[in-house]
């Protein structure tokens, strides 16, 4: 029988190893998987790369994972935001690495690490800093930059509702780079608000099909990063 | 089915289709092609649950619906009535093969038209001028699928081996078999070349190797 | 005011030109727009180069538009399918060119067209025939080809449901090419089953955003293609 | 809002992104970038309507939501609340991308550090070494958008141009803004120079000159 479910978010992190890639969703807080993150700070993975649009804020979450020290390189196209201090200071202090990706080319990178295509070509950065290095090729009357996939070991996604098949819907703009991270990952850990029985979700409106995401937690409160940060929480 | 005086049997269709569906483990997404492939939909083993891919844009395709009850537009890759179980997502094209370029599908059950012994397939045009040839999903399928099983008589109606040394047909992909389920024997693509895993009922190995067209490696 | 109804199909394909790139939706009789492309036959347009998984069958839809030798080119996956004779005859008789090309390739080509990447590397059909001539590149320890994003003038794309500003649900596996050919063309044409009030579409399951949709029409009981070549129908 | 002694007053933020929205042409989809962008959804001229698109995932974005009913995951690319309006859709980023990237927003309105004669843009970095570079969507945007409009104030709060002969930012895109709003004037940019088309009241074409780091082309 396919079942995903993991009982805890502890239990659907212990085999991420040191040196993994990880890849994160959420736009700001918002698809944000708190729980899940903070599953990974407990198990202790570290030298890791991040793929993530952001930083984090204040000290929990993303944000406290890289004050742990555990993040060795960040893969993002806006690491700083209101409220995100921990990423600035280790960066300022060349403690931690930056790739900085135009945020179209970062979801096509994504998007193209879960569907086999290696590599392609987009108009974005030409003729600036952010292309510098890079090959680049004339089609039509058009000069365009040659971007690469990125693919994750493990991918941290959060949901609204899934199935035991992995079949997952979100919440409005929390869906941002959550189905592209959990194609583009060799494990896609999701923690979802609500499961439900297979077959509760509409066929036609399931939005990342259960073959992409390996396992689903539940977790069916989850925290809201800006109500921490407001209340200065830090994580552990 | 009826078969040429001088062709051994060996296993029927059905069979043939069952042998392959044993070797699909728990948990599989699963591609069945057109032809004998689809009637491995037939035979999961107890125990397991099956995921079945159609590229046309279902993940979790069912059986065939009961008559009357067909939608003409929930279809299968070969153009047929099926249902969409409980657990069912629909997808674009695009999706659906990103899923398949992706590696994602586990296994992937082929027909073919000739395998070499390095694993080389052939299964989408003779190659005939006047041929219209038509290519579908079958070559993102050999190279996007973790597995590629093919089911396939084991010589064509007039006796020609399909296990050729090399084929001569066009190429649907190079080095992309792994297993061949024959009504002769089970066949692996291994390192040291074709290797004759199992043999059917009342099949020896000199008589699978007397209708193909490269040397096998015996029974282990 | 945004309002993209036409009122019959007809009026919706009028200014499509001579020479037109055309992407017709539908996998088979799935998601193929047969009002569309009969209101297209009425209209004249010739020398067209269709894009399009098949080529249909009988003498009716699709069939019938190449039948009418207005279409130049196909560029498709699959030419030939059970009841398809119109294509085969005139491409032996050199009557019309054919560009084959994998379905997951078509796919993504379309898809690139939409997305304004002009080119991807894939690792299909290496090593074939359909590769011969192609642009090949390594990545890894894997050869892929370079392939080229496919735009079009117009689509001709079938829907289950659209409301007024274009967004689009589908019927199961109709869904298809539809989505992507709506987002390649300049001017995507949709006819739609029905057309609901804005809001009616849940906005987690829009399937094509109405940014991607420049014309609907009601078309609320379209022919089943089966049943006209059962019947042995032919258009015009 | 206060501006030093010597510098005139001209439009204010709101009436630049009033005067902006002008030039949006009715059924337009249209991306805002954060800042005083952000202001222009306020105008939508009468008989017009314009669908917003938001890079994180929304076409179709309405106002502010009233206290108590913000959603922290319904957001803007400024991740301020938002609301959807009536046949709104969400999308993911990579399908959100796909319509910028594609061409499919007619109009993206955003901020400026430096704007050089030939539409030049730079608005993400200064380039100075300790700060922390962030790029978000720009780049995409103003290669993606069909039209592109800035609205800035005229000048930095010190006085320096921010239209200028060549930007020494880092840029975000070569040759890609069309038209400028600024507190002075509405500046288009057109092949034969940066053509003045309309002035602030009070404001002569002088004076504009005088806080532009290259030649304007006058009033027509």
């Amino acid at each position: 029988m396919i079942d995903k479910r993991f009982e805890s978010a502890a239990a659907a992190v212990t085999d991420l190893p040191d040196g993994a890639t990880v890849m994160i969703g959420g736009f700001g807080e918002a698809g944000s998987p708190i729980e899940l993150i903070h599953a990974l700070i407990d198990q202790g993975a570290k030298d890791l790369t991040v793929v993530s649009n952001n930083t984090g804020s204040g000290r929990v979450g993303l944000a406290a994972l890289i004050a742990q020290g555990r993040v060795r390189k960040m893969i993002c196209s806006f690491p700083r935001t209101a409220n995100s201090m921990v990423f600035p200071e280790l960066y300022r202090a060349g403690r931690i690495e930056l790739e900085l990706v135009p945020q179209g080319t970062l979801a096509e990178r994504i998007r193209c690490g879960g569907a086999g295509i290696p590599a392609f070509y987009t108009p974005t950065s030409v003729d600036t800093p952010l292309a510098e290095g890079k090959e680049t090729r004339v089609f039509g009357d058009r000069t365009y930059v040659l971007e690469h996939a990125i693919k994750a070991d493990f991918s941290l996604v959060k949901c609204k509702r899934a199935d035991r098949y992995g079949n997952l819907t979100y919440n409005r703009t929390a869906r941002n780079f959550g189905p592209i991270m959990c194609a583009a990952a060799e494990i896609a850990i999701v923690q979802a608000a609500d499961i439900v029985e297979l077959g509760s979700i509409d066929p036609e409106c399931v939005v990342t099909p259960g073959i992409f995401v390996k396992r689903v937690v539940h977790v069916p409160d989850p925290a809201h990063e800006s109500r921490l940060v407001a209340e200065g929480r830090s994580y552990p | 089915m009826s078969r040429e005086n001088d062709q051994p049997a060996g296993w029927t269709r059905l069979q043939m289709a069952e042998r392959a569906a044993l070797d699909i483990p728990d948990g599989s997404y699963v591609n069945l092609g057109i032809g004998i492939p689809e009637l491995v939909a037939q035979f999961v083993p107890p125990g397991r649950e099956f995921i079945y891919h159609t590229e046309n844009g279902l993940l979790g395709m069912g059986p065939t619906p009961p008559a009357g009850q067909e939608d003409v537009e929930l279809i299968n890759a070969g153009k047929k009535y099926v249902s969409a179980i409980p657990g069912a997502c629909f997808f674009h094209h695009a999706d659906s093969f990103a899923m398949i370029r992706g590696r994602h599908i586990d296994v992937c059950v082929l027909g073919a038209m000739q395998i070499s012994r390095e694993g080389d397939l052939a299964n989408w045009s003779t190659g005939e001028p006047g041929a219209i040839p038509a290519v579908g999903g079958a070559m993102d399928l050999v190279l996007g699928a973790k597995r590629i099983l093919v089911i396939t008589e084991h010589t064509t109606k007039s006796l020609e081996p399909k296990i050729v040394e090399r084929c001569t047909y066009p190429l649907t992909g190079k080095r992309v078999v792994n297993a061949i389920y024959t009504n002769l024997a089970v066949i692996d693509v291994a390192p040291q070349g074709l290797a004759v895993r199992e043999l059917a009922p009342g099949i020896d190995f000199e008589t699978v190797q007397r209708h193909t067209g490269t040397r096998l490696l015996p029974t282990r």
